[in-house]
């Protein structure tokens, strides 16, 4: 038998204004199933909670409604409150008579009217409750950072250094991703390198962190908490175990192929190690490229190898890994210029792309720092800069600003003066956004210091002529068009999330946008979390990001790891959807509906044939209890703890009949 | 193949030997043309200027009369009237108020559904199905040609929709079905400036100057063309431009389906070549190519 | 907010803006100037505005301004502007619409041989239904006043039979007159 | 004298438009109260047979409020809803209840105002139709009405 007790709060006066309290409880207390029913100032307030607590300890109260503000406002307060009463939580319901009702109605009686009516479907709705425990999962205290460039590594090092165990997995042979590549870095000009590597090599020291190189994510099981992950190791034909970093099977390796890492403005091997602070510092044999794999012969690396370490027959291979929580730090990829065939489709030899220019500028490039006209290999005189390619071109389908092309564009004009003193240096921009710390002076310093010249308008065509690129541009403020004959032509091409990286959120079950961007679970309150709890998102796989963000963004996925790997068990609402095996026919719609992968496969012995059947199954430790499965359940074997069928068939049924309202 | 031929006022006229020639191909192709019944004039870049539904109700008018026809569409020979008639389609199937303002205007409703095909089209289409090769009695081996696009033909895209708008290459391919070499340049589809040549001949004179400059210097013997516009932008006015750039130029201008007709063996008087004020003949003379 | 030039003129709170628009079919708000138009447009060196600009007064309401202009006229209507446009503005079909709106408001002074030269090439084809180039020349340059503009091709012109001495009546010319008239007529309307 | 007013009920998702018509509330729009509001956590929990349940205990109209189509805090659930109430509205015709009485519309945690509107728009609806009639032929009796509670207005 229940006893339900309705405590209706006036909210001062924010409530008692409108909603006649004391009618609201006497009506209450009229209501099948309750024992009991006040009304008081604040019931959020120590007295007001002193008083339910006494109301449930004296009337034996086996169930709550407190008619007061929203349940997004103060429903944690008063299950906390039932919980130290001795009263399961779950039995404690509030009626929403503020937001809802005194504040948004003048008329009394019919405010009054709609508070009872609210009252009693909650009072019908706790009559049909049913006590709840928490979900308590067990955590696995380790965890996985998918990508090795500077946001991989932050995140890694951070969680290592703080005494949990890291895997890091890198799809190319050495971690660093583009910031190795860079060559000093806006707006100090420090070298990229210099600040990167030793993290590098930090990272790979680290007694906590473990690094798969050359390895990609096949597979991800589990939820948060446990997530088990297959790892594939991809054949590196070199056994690092054995191989000394000798580089004698690259001196000999007779296949040449452009080098990722040099932008294609350098070969490299097919046996190779993708720049020389790469970590690790062991070999390759990229298959694609090397003789033997396409065309049967050679093996010249293996003859010269001094360690043996060279193994032909070695094959990819698949690792499992559990981990409690991931940490996903792809990076990005520069659009292809071939998308402008009014700059040459991306054929002319004297045009190239930032990270190009970037690898030029770098003293371990392939041009050792030395800035060269590709075509000719003199020293270009006057460089053309070209700002949002690809960005902020709805034709090209690429609406939104990239963010780091005004900083890198001042930076490399800069840069080429300093390294050609008597060279000219030209910047097409349509606004320069440079809001970041020290920015803004930056680019003063290369308008005033070095002598850029930018004009304000975007470059309509660009053509080869007589050994150089003629830019057909034009200076929107001087009101002129403007013709530029340039030894090089720079585009800062636009950034789009990385190849590959479709295919990873699908594994992981978290959104993305048409770019390739990674989703964040909002934009400004959640903006390192995803939609899939326990995994985050760290640097340029989110958006467009300098490597100060990138760093930031890295630390705080960390933090946001540490924090639920800080307890040996996570404690999650008991709101969830459960399967009565008994009538479940097992025809898995719940399966297709569930968002979240949450309905597994189990099997129940069927009392009369004692044959054994499949059914479905829900984790509780998955499930976010949305309740989409419940609709779609035909035999109705599907629930949802704390919003039942009978729960809201008992809400509905309330509202028969009408209140006779007196005007 | 039967098709509704629109020739375009400068076919009656100064582009006698381009509709000559046209006509000679097409026969060569087996392809019909049938002139459309009491064409009249697309209004070209004056029409649209001057008012929107003239600009489309002109075109409309010859394009309602070549529907009565039953044809595979109609087929023209000048880049600027393809690219009206185009632009007629699109307008009248674009907005319903706007197609039964043409109505009104034509006294009969078009309903834009009416192909329309550039000549080039369809020679290029023929080009690359066999049997072509065997049309050829005449390789034009040695002849460096400069294939100009000019504006219409490929702007804007979702007019035209006909190829490439920075760098398209139906022309080369059709060059290089001939045995003649397509040149790599960059003045393909640059603006030759027929529309200001009555009113601001400088500026015509400087943009046509150009792209004959540009041909050249990049190797062309000769540019071949696929609009009257640009032929007499490049070809009539030669002369002052190079009196109003100081330079010399001699580059003939020839229409593709010269080219072709070359090709197929159809004879320098046939093909009108005498027609132009740069003479080709002795051009092809030198390249070998007895006409 | 008012305009230095000219102090009467209020900035972006006319409707010009919206007639463009509403009379195109094309956003011109959303022009955010990278000036790419004006970057590529062959005949921007003889133009007073350059493209972007014509855009940009547009968005401020300032009709004077953008009528009285020489661009509208020079514009040749090449479509490179509106081919390479990041915005996708069909820049041409904007050009027409001033171009119309200054031939009814009588701004032609900027650059009078154009308007001259259209209504010469209507009235040829009102005449002959069909572009008949000697007449069209001679109508032109007697209301142009350059007398002999590009008679010294006609000579050879005629010997190469490329024009024809006589002109040669269109059989749809009746038909070209109706549409005409009928435009007209809607016009009055 | 005694008046019948409307009844409309109205499901709303507990992240977006039950908090939306929180927002309502905190900003003080008023709005009519002839809508009663049941919490949910995901439209997508809305079983379609809620809705012909509410109008056979008298509802007059029903409304689902939902996440704007890509902002559900559930990924996808408001589309799953969607798609049900597509095949709801075709039994509501053949059940003879007029397809106005049951609006689906979504609503943000920022739309307040539009949750106001909604529901002034949804009673204007039920008072144009009138109380609802057509059910009774397939659902039989009404639910057996509660004894009348009788206030004194002042």
């Amino acid at each position: 038998m229940a006893r339900i007790g309705v405590f209706v709060c006036w909210c001062g006066s924010n409530i008692a204004s409108t909603v006649d309290v004391k009618a609201v409880a006497d009506a209450a207390a009229k209501f099948p199933g309750v024992a009991h029913a006040v009304e008081y100032k604040y019931m959020c307030s120590d007295p007001g909670q002193a008083m339910i607590r006494q109301a449930i300890a004296d009337k034996r109260l086996t169930g709550v409604v407190v008619a007061a503000c929203s349940p997004r406002m103060h429903e944690p307060t008063f299950r906390r409150l039932a919980l130290s009463a001795g009263l399961n939580p779950y039995f404690v319901e509030m009626a929403n008579i503020r937001e809802h009702c005194s504040w948004v109605h003048d008329d009394r009686p019919l405010a009054t009217t709609k508070a009872i009516e609210t009252v009693k479907m909650l009072v019908e709705k706790v009559r049909r409750a049913s006590p709840l425990e928490p979900i308590r999962v067990p955590v696995t205290r380790k965890a996985m950072v998918v990508g090795g460039g500077i946001a991989g590594i932050q995140a890694a090092l951070d969680i290592a250094n703080a005494g949990v165990d890291v895997i890091l997995v890198e799809r190319s042979p050495s971690i660093g991703g583009h910031m190795a590549q860079l060559d000093e870095t806006f707006p100090t000009l420090d070298c990229s390198q210099c600040i990167l590597t030793p993290k590098m090599v930090d990272l790979a020291q680290h007694p906590r962190a473990r690094i798969y190189t050359y390895a990609e994510v096949e597979e991800v099981k589990g939820f948060v908490g446990n997530f088990r992950v297959t790892v594939r190791q991809k054949a590196k034909t070199i056994d690092h175990a054995k191989c000394t970093a000798c580089g004698v099977c690259i001196e000999k390796c007779p296949a040449s192929v452009p080098s990722e890492f040099d932008c294609g403005l350098a070969t490299r091997k097919a046996v190779y190690v993708p720049f020389p602070q790469a970590v690790p510092a062991k070999p390759v044999i990229d298959r694609g490229a090397c003789l033997w794999f396409t065309k049967g012969r050679c093996k010249v690396c293996e003859k010269f190898c001094p360690a043996g370490a060279v193994s032909f027959a070695d094959k990819d291979s698949l690792v499992e890994e559990t981990v409690g929580a991931i940490v996903v730090a792809t990076g990005f990829d520069l659009i292809d210029r071939g998308l402008y065939g009014e700059y040459g489709y991306g054929k002319l030899a004297d045009c190239i792309d930032g990270l190009q220019f970037e690898r030029m500028l770098s003293a371990s490039g392939p041009t050792g720092g030395k800035l060269v006209k590709p075509t000719s290999g003199e020293t270009p005189k006057t460089v053309v800069f070209v700002q949002c390619v690809g960005s902020r071109d709805d034709s090209k389908g690429l609406p939104y600003c990239s963010r780091v092309c005004c900083m890198y564009a001042a930076k490399h004009a800069m840069l080429f003066k300093h390294k050609v003193k008597d060279g000219r240096a030209y910047i097409f921009y349509i606004d320069i956004r440079a809001a970041g710390k020290g920015y803004e002076e930056f680019v003063k310093r290369a308008v005033d210091e070095d002598r850029v010249v930018y004009l304000r308008g975007r470059v309509s065509r660009m053509f080869e002529k007589d050994g150089c690129v003629i830019v057909k541009g034009a200076d929107t403020l001087s009101g002129q068009q403007v013709e530029i004959k340039a030894d090089l032509v720079v585009l800062a091409t636009a950034i789009t999330g990385s190849e590959g990286v479709r295919d990873l959120a699908g594994k992981l079950r978290i959104g993305f946008d048409q770019y390739g961007f990674l989703s964040e679970a909002h934009p400004k309150l959640r903006p390192v979390e995803t939609n899939t709890p326990g995994v985050f998102l760290a640097g340029a796989c989110q958006a467009p990001k300098d490597i100060p963000d990138t760093v930031s963004q890295a630390g705080a996925a960390a933090s946001k790891v540490l924090g639920l790997l800080s307890s040996p068990e996570l404690v999650r609402e008991p709101l969830v959807a459960s399967v009565d095996e008994a009538i479940c026919i097992g025809c898995f719609a719940c399966e297709n509906t569930c968002p979240y992968g949450a309905v597994e496969h189990g099997l129940r012995k069927d009392a009369e044939t004692g044959l054994e059947v499949e059914v479905a199954k829900v984790n509780p430790g998955i499930c976010e209890g949305c309740g989409a499965c419940v609709p779609v359940c035909r035999p109705k074997a599907m629930d949802l703890k704390g919003y039942s069928e009978e729960q809201i068939y008992s809400e509905i049924n309330a509202l028969s009949g009408r209140l006779n309202v007196k005007g | 193949m039967r098709y509704a031929f629109y020739p375009g006022c400068s076919l009656e006229s100064s582009a006698k030997e381009y509709r000559a020639s046209t006509v000679l191909v097409a026969r060569s192709l087996g392809i019909e043309l049938e002139e459309i019944p009491g064409w009249i004039c697309c209004g070209s870049t004056p029409g649209h200027m001057s008012d929107k539904l003239v600009g489309i109700a002109l075109p409309a008018h010859t394009l309602a009369a070549a529907a009565k026809m039953g044809t595979e569409g109609v087929l023209v020979s000048c880049a600027s009237c393809y690219s009206r008639l185009r632009a007629a389609n699109h307008a009248v199937r674009a907005s319903e108020a706007f197609a039964n303002q043409v109505a009104l205007a034509l006294g009969e409703r078009y309903a834009g559904d009416v192909p329309v095909y550039h000549m080039l089209e369809i020679v290029a289409k023929a080009a690359a199905a066999p049997g072509f090769e065997e049309k050829i009695k005449r390789r034009l081996k040695g002849l460096k040609v400069a294939s100009y696009y000019g504006c219409l033909l490929v702007r804007p895209p979702d007019i035209t929709g006909f190829d490439d708008q920075e760098d398209p290459q139906t022309l080369d391919r059709v060059v290089a079905a001939l045995g003649a070499e397509p040149i790599a340049w960059r003045h393909k589809v640059e603006c030759c400036g027929a529309a200001l040549a009555f009113t601001h001949a400088d500026v015509a004179l400087k943009l046509s100057g150009e792209i004959l400059e540009d041909a050249k210097s990049s190797g062309a013997d000769a540019v071949v063309v696929a609009c009257p516009l640009c032929q007499s932008n490049l070809d009539l006015r030669q002369r002052n431009i190079e009196r109003f750039l100081g330079i010399d130029l001699e580059v003939p201008v020839i229409y593709f389906t010269q080219l072709v007709g070359l090709a197929f063996g159809y004879s320098a008087g046939q093909l009108g070549l005498g027609k132009h004020m740069v003479n080709p003949v002795p051009l092809l003379k030198r390249r070998g190519i007895h006409v | 907010m008012t305009h230095a030039g000219s102090g009467h003129e209020e900035l972006g709170v006319t409707n010009f803006l919206e007639e463009v628009e509403s009379q195109t079919g094309e956003k011109v708000r959303i022009c955010y100037q990278c000036g790419k138009c004006s970057a590529g447009c062959p005949v921007g060196y003889v133009m007073d505005l350059l493209p972007n600009q014509v855009i940009r007064l547009i968005q401020l309401g300032l009709r004077q301004e953008v009528l009285d202009s020489s661009t509208i006229w020079l514009c040749a209507s090449c479509e490179t502007c509106a081919t390479r446009c990041p915005r996708e503005i069909e820049i041409v079909r904007v050009m027409d619409y001033l171009r119309q709106q200054a031939r009814l408001g009588g701004h032609t002074h900027a650059a009078r041989e154009v308007p001259i030269f259209i209504h010469s090439f209507l009235a040829n084809l009102k005449r002959f239904g069909r572009l008949y180039e000697p007449m069209l020349v001679g109508m032109y340059n007697l209301a142009s006043g350059h007398l002999t503009k590009d008679m010294d091709k006609a000579p050879a012109m005629i010997i190469k039979r490329k024009l024809a001495l006589l002109p040669s009546r269109a059989k749809g010319l009746h038909r070209m007159r109706q549409i005409l008239k009928n435009i007209e007529e809607m016009r009055h309307r | 004298m005694a008046v019948t007013r409307p009844r409309i009920v109205a499901f709303l998702c507990n992240w977006c438009s039950y908090a939306g018509a929180d927002l309502a509330g905190t900003t003080r729009i008023k709005y009519r109260a002839d809508v009663r509001v049941i919490r949910v956590p995901c439209s997508g929990r809305v079983d379609p047979a809620f809705i012909l349940k509410a109008f056979e205990t008298g509802a007059d109209a029903v409304l689902v409020g939902g996440c704007h189509p890509g902002d559900c805090h559930y990924v996808r659930g408001n589309l799953n809803a969607r798609r049900r109430f597509l095949v709801l509205r075709h039994l509501l015709r053949y059940m003879g209840i007029e397809e106005e009485r049951f609006q689906v519309a979504w609503c943000s945690a920022a739309e307040g105002a539009k949750w106001a509107r909604l529901v002034n728009e949804v009673c204007e609806i039920a008072e144009k139709l009138g109380p609802l009639k057509g059910f009774k032929s397939i659902a039989g009796e009404l639910a057996t009405p509660e004894k009348e509670i009788t206030l004194s207005g002042e």
